[in-house]
């Protein structure tokens, strides 16, 4: 559990960040609810809403079947009615099934009947693979929503950011799609209980400073570079910048453009499949923004672009690896 | 392969076996209003048919003539409280629940003043004020929205009803069956109403639907399903009367099959006699067409021609209106072309810093969401 | 709300009241066989815990410790040239239908002989050759895809029954709906077979489905439904052998529902006591475990208690003989990753021109693509 | 109809290439057959297959019920079966219902079941907008399947292609995308009826060729870039290449890069939303692949961000008008 210190700083998991994000909410604002598969006795499938249901109650923390379409799209007609829907998916591959109430209802209802009514739903639900999940169950579509207008999306990469982006999703009127990832769940970090910690939609994050090289990344990729960047200066003198986009839509491209301005040089990583991927737009606006300021093309990694195989060995050859990464990172280096 | 051509379908124009359980409803119908109501719809409508030939109008355009005793009679058992969800064939629901007709011809003329700021068109039509929450485009795609409508007002401790109407077509999609579940499980007050006309696009219930007395698929869902005369206006308020308030009273949620027919094609695009006869159509037209049902009896109990007359000249001439406000009512700018798609009053803000290095088309939308909120 | 908790949800461990017609099979089932299967199963589930533990075996990992006789009675009544769809829950399935515990074991090990090369692992187990058509792992996702297995052999003329495994939490996905509803229609030989296992994960049964008799559900499609006691094997067999006969002769869709118990949790993640008491699976395993009540019969029909010693011995030696094979079956080679993504043989040429400017990803895969093919 | 000369070129309408290639490989494989609603009797919602249901039957032209996931799913089946089905999805919008049976299930087939099954499924939608046909019809969604592996994606822009493509696409193992368009239904072309005519996979097309600027399209977006090219060349004196991509996933980098190393200027354009979209991957890839070829940083034209509006005035405003890539190629040339 969370070890809090007297300055009101405490360590604790992105988990357990998320669901005191979503506690403080259901205390501050009678019209949040939680909604999705197993997040009540089962204490949710990866146990962010623990401890949730005994407290609220099944009406605010309303367990549902598994009818992805139909439960999303209740939580769509709940949030034109003025209350705050927060859905569970249980990983984003089943999120599939309920596409259409996502693209097709919740990012067109304020647009469509002309700003008359709008839809503030929030939907959590991880992305990412790492467990030998497999193909159905290891996949990153967080890039698709991120197309569509109506939609924001975005994708906490530290506890901190956990708490502090879904606080803003809720808080949000417009439909908030919150990328969580599968091995975040268990990370831990400092998270400031004497404040609110709210953190605003569209703005990256410098998480680390650097000269020569600016590494871009969203959820778990940033964990992924920061570690690169470690590895980058202890063996290769190279001065790493990770930027973590903490949001894709809208996309903070002023701070990714003022590092690149700096540092020249861009790597931009994913855990999803590169090729029309987060990284294709990244990469994109890189090129097109620092055009005069880049030394070498924008390199990109993702996961390898199959799908997510069982065995061991497959797996770890087809994730971005650290050493994909950091050779892809000298290989921006020396271009 | 079983498939049996739609070729040998025929429906008749005949009275369906009605199912609905005698029910005598609390308010009685006011069935001069009904009338009114549904002249001033298929006035309307032929009125939107002209328009759409004449370029006015654009985009799908789905017409519900023949069908307005469903839609008036449905409409007419709910509470000003109560909240209506339907398909895209959607202008009928609106006039009923009282959107002024300047609003919806605005808006199907794309202008500023319709009732959903010309962002809609035909499909979209909604009015909160009056509980209209919208017109929807996927086919199902309202059933599990309507769902939701009602679990908020059961939150709110709230005893209103949902009416969701569907189409017949629309019973054979996943959401028709996730959407009654939840709404069961949770029992939770909405009467999932099925205009059952025979057809969706060219496809009959019979072909598409393993089912097809569609009421009967409640029982699956431990439901009450009741069928009833969708041509006959008393016949569907009664039975939307009954199931509207055991869901307002006893959060009893349920399903409604009202028998019904469109005497157009499917859209305006549609001439409607390739999958059905043009004997058919006739039949249903000379036969049992909603609004002649209701005047004959208007007349046999002692209501004056010219009483009828003066209704359908008020009715014409609220549609004439309608058509010059919405001739008169302005295009959308151009440069609201970003309004409403964030609500959000920090979305300017968020989006700031998204310009760099912009497509051409996100650029633009940046400036404008910015200045819109 | 009218949430009812869990936690007074209790699923007797008594023989459910089946509703399965009396049907005596043509082939009478081989008790012993079956006995048999079910203890390999059994054993090589148990085998399965244990590597899992060690690590051998990775990813989501789900036993069916417990419903042995409803995946061996079933499957027993499937002919060669029939077919098989799962959900992940496929170990059973894969063996009762014949495949070797080898290829399966070298599966869950991720080796390169497992049964799907290593690439599928515990959920997605299959046969093509005995016509198992994989375990798959998004709810209800089968469903569909058994319906077009049966569409494709009635295509060919071939009278063949497809049975198509799901758990009862599929049923309130709307899959279920679209997939029964085409069967139906198109008049296709699928026998969906729910095991109800009283849970989905955590949440039973009646706090799922507003039709919590799940085999009513098949009135909604005009299809027989029948319910069967799935810890007796025997019961299971004559209730699937009917169902696949009138679907394998007659063209008959079905569903079956089959009443088992999981002693297990949901996968090896799961403890399986949140949602459950401890007497409750107590009182399964002691009074309804299905190879216990299976060798009683045995014994009573006089077979000796040194043949069933002996069938076990085997059982075990078989799973022995599994593990050791899958220990010494290679990893698959990291070279190889992108082999099975297309099976096109031009596949490589049309990807060759994708590399230029290539993600460090793709570049690679570009490469392996074209070596592939 | 089609009229044909005595060279065996005849001019058709897009529409009619496609039903000729539906026709053609009816005629030559017993296992193709098609599904879809409303694709019989109705003739197809955009006529494509009018006449076929009477040539072939309802056998081989099979009507569904509205109920997408479900028969993309049985024809998924019917695939691993060893038959070839044909799925007309009415609009790409629609298929928001079934992508978990497109991108879960058929993409994953053969890779996940280790090479033991295949699934030689077509999926043929028309995407697009330009008819007030509003939010939740006017949409484009091909990246997101181009960006998943195991799926293969093209998007004919002429009526020669529609017909060659859809024929490479049918005879492919794996699970081919077709994506049509609504605007192209009824743009007329020469096809060469002489020859079989099949179209292969992942070759993109110089459609027109040009020294200054690049100009980079698939599906209707190619007409649009064509007639700008025009315009660019009579009252700019500008000389583009427009490079018609045909196939999305493969992507031909290759022939694009090629063009860029000549012109050195390139603009992307599409009828999607831009931001995440198609034209990312192409700007992204050019970007790298001719980094020490392009004078100016790559442009990118595609449909406002917003839902798409009903109003005419507002949807002109929306859409990617020739106006709008003209002055963003004149920009791409001047910067
Ligand atoms: C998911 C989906 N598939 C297909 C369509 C195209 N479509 C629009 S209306 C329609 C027919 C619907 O028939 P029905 O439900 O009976 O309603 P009716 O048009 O008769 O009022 C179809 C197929 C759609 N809008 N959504
Ligand atoms: C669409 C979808 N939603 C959620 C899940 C996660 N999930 C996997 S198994 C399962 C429970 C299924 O229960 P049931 O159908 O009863 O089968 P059982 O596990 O009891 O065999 C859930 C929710 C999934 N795989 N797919
Ligand atoms: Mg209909
Ligand atoms: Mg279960």
């Amino acid at each position: 559990m969370a070890t809090q210190t007297t300055t009101g700083v405490a360590t604790m998991t992105y988990r357990e960040a998320l669901r005191l994000a979503l506690r403080e909410e259901l205390e501050r604002d009678p019209t949040v609810f939680l909604m999705g598969e197993e997040i009540g006795i089962f204490q949710g499938s990866y146990k962010v809403t623990a401890g949730l249901y005994d407290d609220f109650g099944p009406e605010r923390v309303m367990e549902t079947p598994i009818s992805e379409e139909g439960f999303v799209g209740a939580a769509v007609g709940a949030a034109m009615s003025g209350q705050r829907p927060v859905v569970e998916i249980m990983t984003i591959n089943f999120i599939l099934v309920a596409m259409d109430q996502v693209v097709n209802h919740a990012a067109k209802v304020r647009y469509m009947f002309g700003g008359k009514v709008g839809c503030p739903l929030v939907i959590r639900t991880p992305n990412g693979a790492g467990n030998q999940l497999t193909a159905q169950h290891s996949q990153s579509f967080e890039g698709w929503f991120a197309n569509v207008p109506g939609l924001k999306v975005v994708a906490p990469a530290t506890p901190a950011d956990a708490r502090g982006l879904l606080k803003a999703a809720i808080r949000d009127d417009d439909p908030v799609v919150v990328v969580e990832n599968l091995q975040l769940y268990k990370a831990k970090g400092a998270v400031d209980m004497s404040v609110d910690g709210e953190v605003p939609i569209g703005l990256a994050h410098v998480a680390r400073e650097g000269t020569d090289l600016t590494l871009v990344a969203h959820s778990f990729a940033v964990t992924r570079c920061l570690h690169v960047a470690e590895q980058l200066e202890a063996e290769h003198g190279i001065s790493a910048e990770v930027i973590d986009l903490r949001s894709l839509r809208p996309l903070d491209v002023e701070t990714v453009a003022a590092s690149v301005a700096k540092t020249n040089r861009a790597l931009c990583v994913e855990e999803g499949w590169a090729s029309y991927g987060v990284t294709a737009e990244v990469a994109g606006r890189i090129s097109s923004a620092c055009f005069d300021d880049l030394d070498a093309p924008v390199g990109r990694v993702g996961s390898a672009e199959v799908p997510m195989p069982y065995a061991k060995s497959l797996e770890d050859a087809a994730l971005p690896h650290e050493a994909k990464i950091l050779s892809a990172a000298l290989e921006v280096c020396r271009a | 392969m079983a498939t049996t051509s739609r070729r040998t379908t025929s429906r008749a124009a005949r009275r369906p076996e009605a199912v609905a359980a005698a029910h005598v409803p609390q308010r009685p119908l006011d069935l001069l209003a009904a009338v009114r109501d549904m002249m001033l719809i298929r006035l309307f409508e032929q009125e939107t048919e002209r328009q759409y030939k004449r370029a006015r109008i654009g985009g799908y355009c789905h017409l519900a003539i023949g069908q307005e005793a469903a839609t008036v009679g449905a409409v007419a058992a709910l509470r000003p409280e109560d909240k209506l969800l339907t398909s895209y064939r959607s202008h009928g629901f609106a006039l009923a629940r009282g959107t002024s007709p300047e609003a919806v011809m605005a808006e199907l003329f794309g202008r500023k003043d319709g009732c959903a700021a010309g962002r809609g068109g035909s499909m979209h039509l909604l009015d909160p004020a009056r509980g209209y929450l919208g017109g929807w485009g996927i086919v199902a795609g309202q059933l599990p929205i309507a769902t939701g409508v009602a679990l908020a007002a059961v939150k709110r401790g709230e005893k209103v009803a949902v009416l969701c109407e569907l189409g017949d077509g629309a019973v054979n999609m996943g959401a028709w069956h996730e959407a009654l579940n939840l709404a069961a499980i949770w029992r939770l007050p909405v009467v999932f109403t099925v205009f059952n006309n025979g057809y969706g696009m060219g496809t009959s219930v019979e072909q598409s639907s393993a089912e097809p007395e569609v009421y009967k698929r409640a029982a699956a869902f431990r439901m009450p399903g009741e069928r009833v005369d969708g041509q006959d206006v008393e016949d569907v308020y009664a039975a939307a009367d009954a199931l509207l308030s055991r869901a307002r009273e006893q959060r009893q949620p349920a399903v409604l099959e009202v028998m019904t027919y469109r005497l157009r094609g499917h859209s305006v695009a549609d001439a409607g006699t390739a999958y059905r006869t043009r004997e058919e159509v006739a039949e249903w037209a000379d036969q049992r067409d909603p609004i002649a049902l209701a005047t004959a009896k208007l007349l046999d109990a002692g209501v004056a021609q010219d009483e009828l007359d003066r209704v359908a000249r008020e009715a014409q001439a609220a549609v004439d209106a309608a058509v010059a406000f919405a001739e008169a009512s302005p295009m959308p700018s151009a440069d609201t072309l970003a309004e409403f798609v964030y609500g959000d009053p920090r979305s300017g803000e968020q989006f700031a810093r998204m310009a760099p290095g912009a497509p051409a088309g996100e650029a633009a939308i940046v400036a404008q969401l910015q200045e819109a909120s």
